[in-house]
């Protein structure tokens, strides 16, 4: 089983040399420490920034200069700023060639909650809609179960949708998966997880192929 | 010769703004809020306010000081987290709160300030966002029609501007400031630091003067940092 | 009768403290050289500079800097240049307040037919069409006749439309005449100019005052 | 690392543009144009083009070039005069023109690259450029449905460039190249002078590399002057 930064690590292998990338908050953030040196990438954050670097040293923090979950942060060379209207013409316009996010829900038909919970205070769902509206490649990072042990992982969303038929390949704890055709098509498990294990905590349709290979991370 | 947009303090630079008003304030965050026309509007007391920013400020800082004084009845934002008297008067239902897609929400101010009442966007497209919202297909994709938005009064805050009204911004500090500049029928600018006129070279302004109708020098910066985040050199 | 340049010195006078004001190509661009001292504002071309100054002097031509004439020009100080979209933004979105241009023909109910002539070659609109679209403020410069003395004010264009219903204001060498309640509204007189030349050169409707004023030029 | 889109010539940069395409071009009149990129369309001889671009060059400059050579089959402007061979091309019916209001052509190339499928609009209503739209009242004043553009490529030129693609113009030789720039599915920057990464302020960039596939420096500008106007000092 992958604790977060296995997951970040193993989606990590899914960025391609060139990449403009998106980041979402929490275990998405950590993909950024597990990009290999041999390959270029670079991070946008939707506030305005393309070229995000690593967290400042103590004492070189600049409060003009967040990233979107209002981190403080530090720009590589090459970086540039720009407005919202700007940065969100680059995600909707399908500039930003990958999307990784969290949910709280995911269905076989691609779907994802991950804004709103009914009864519970609202946040609001940021630039979250933007991106799984638009981006031709999103990767969802979540544990395969929540903290009741219920499947995150479903047939259908139950809570309020951020996004329709969006969601193409989803990484978690137990195992990666693609989706297709309305299921979800289990394509690696993670190390000391049984395929059994993983069935098990998918409430949606699986396809299981007959051959089911180690995450080698 | 160019037209001056200075005046001389916020109080002067919030002349006719009044209770009721729909306005917007730029930022991200804490990071590039109009800080000193917040002071003001909290100083002056406007009331029921309608206030387009993409988020609420703290609990003490930011527009979290105009919620404090229940001086806002409606917000238009993306994300509202990190205050808990929001948080209150909302569920309260106090305070009335329209959450609209990040992008969505820049795009609008966008086409506010340049005459476009209305485009089409996917974001949201089978969520709650889109009720009531015309849909339409467009390269095998559906589409919801968002609609312009505008403002009595426009709040900005940039890093350096000229008597032209023209605009500078730092960083991630630029965000939605240079939208909502464009958005306000009367467009308030505060500024670190006022440069003679001809000073900022006119091929890197980002807002031009023409979307400002007034200019100030902010009294102070506080620049609070909402996340204090640091790696272990 | 008033030559360009008195058409262009006349419009001036419409120019107030403060504006933004767009210049089209002919006599509208004489309006610069009218423009009092003691007003400030500041002339805005389409193809994106806001600050336009005077023509460069001989051997200061910078190939880089052009208005929508193609001309060569200068800027002013505070001047800021920008790109295609953000200036249609300005003129589309009514920042700029006053629109001078030129035109073939234009009609009582205010629409406007200047950038087309059937059986000739179309250059094209340019930017005439959003700018008529959106000016709050829109003044056409151009002689009461064509060359072959027929009325350019008429009952409706012949000519294909540039805009619908944006005139609100004519000034030609011989008066200046608003749009309204279908019809043009006699409102002074060039020097030397009869209230009959007028009524003889005007197809359109024309509601002619007890009393036109001469023009003070 | 920044990722790098630098290539070592036009010939290089050019690579993959095929007959049928359809192209955007940047600049206003000559001011800004693709030089270079024009010169090695004419070269390889690439036909049926359709070029997207606010004018149409002179005779022997710009896409004048290009229509010398009957390579283009269809343009999208706004503003085509000033061209002998365009007029005789148009007129025989060998050339398709389809115009455009100008804020509409800048719009709809930003809307192609900013993934807004389509927006309204108040240009163009009531005239010919309004037939077969869509027309809808926002406000009392009617609009017309306006669709994004995009391009096979897109050729830009800007002043200054980095290796991660990002440019700087130069004053109003910026014009149209920054929109179509977002438009193109391949974009193509040349540049008087690429500058090491990390030169160019983060603050002042026009076009973020994002938007820039290839970028390289032209070998020679001409910047021919269309209209050379002087005053007498």
């Amino acid at each position: 089983m992958l604790d977060k930064n296995g997951i970040a690590k193993r989606i990590a292998q899914e960025v391609r040399n060139g990449w403009y990338v998106n980041l979402g908050i929490g275990i998405p953030t950590l993909v950024a420490n597990h990009i290999p040196e041999s390959i270029d990438v670079e991070f946008q954050s939707e506030n305005g920034i393309l070229g995000m670097g690593p967290f400042p040293v103590d004492g070189e923090e600049d409060s003009d200069l967040i990233n979107a979950g209002k981190q403080t942060i530090t720009a590589m060379p090459g970086a540039v700023y720009f407005d919202s209207a700007t940065s969100f013409a680059m995600i909707r316009g399908r500039h930003v060639q990958l999307t990784v996010l969290g949910a709280m829900e995911v269905s076989t038909s691609g779907d994802i909650a991950n804004w709103k919970i009914p009864g519970k205070m609202v946040k609001g769902m940021g630039g979250a809609m933007d991106l799984v509206a638009s981006a031709d490649n999103i990767i969802v990072a979540m544990m395969h179960t929540n903290r009741a042990g219920a499947s995150k992982l479903l047939p259908a969303c139950s809570l309020p949708l951020t996004g329709v038929g969006c969601v193409k390949r989803v990484v978690t704890n137990l195992a990666v998966l693609d989706i297709k055709d309305g299921a979800f098509h289990l394509v690696e498990r993670a190390p000391g997880v049984s395929v059994e294990e993983i069935v098990q905590s998918t409430a949606g349709d699986l396809v299981v192929p007959d051959e089911v290979p180690k995450m080698s991370i | 010769m160019a037209i001056s947009k200075v005046v001389s303090s916020a109080e002067e630079a919030l002349q006719g703004v009044e209770s009721g008003m729909t306005l917007m304030l730029g930022g991200f965050g804490l990071c590039g809020i109009p800080e000193n026309c917040i002071e003001e509007l909290v100083r002056i007391g406007v009331k029921d306010l309608t206030c387009i920013s993409n988020n609420a400020g703290v609990d003490d800082f930011g527009l979290g000081k105009l919620l404090q004084k229940r001086q806002i009845i409606k917000m238009i934002s993306s994300y509202v987290g990190e205050n808990e008297e929001f948080e209150r008067q909302m569920l309260s239902g106090e305070l009335e709160v329209d959450l609209i897609p990040q992008g969505s929400l820049a795009e609008r101010c966008r086409a506010g300030g340049a005459g476009v009442p209305a485009f089409f966007t996917p974001a949201g497209y089978g969520t709650e966002v889109a009720e009531g919202k015309e849909v339409r297909i467009f390269d095998g994709k559906p589409h919801i029609l968002e609609s312009a938005l505008i403002s009595d009064f426009a709040f900005v805050k940039a890093w350096k501007g000229d008597s032209a009204g023209n605009l500078v911004f730092k960083a991630t500090a630029r965000n939605f400031n240079p939208m909502m500049a464009m958005a306000g029928m009367i467009t308030v600018a505060e500024v670190e630091e006022l440069v003679p006129l001809g000073e900022l070279d006119p091929n890197t302004i980002h807002t031009p003067g023409i979307f400002v109708q007034r200019i100030f020098v902010g009294e102070k910066y506080e620049k609070r940092i909402e996340q204090r985040t640091v790696r272990h050199a």
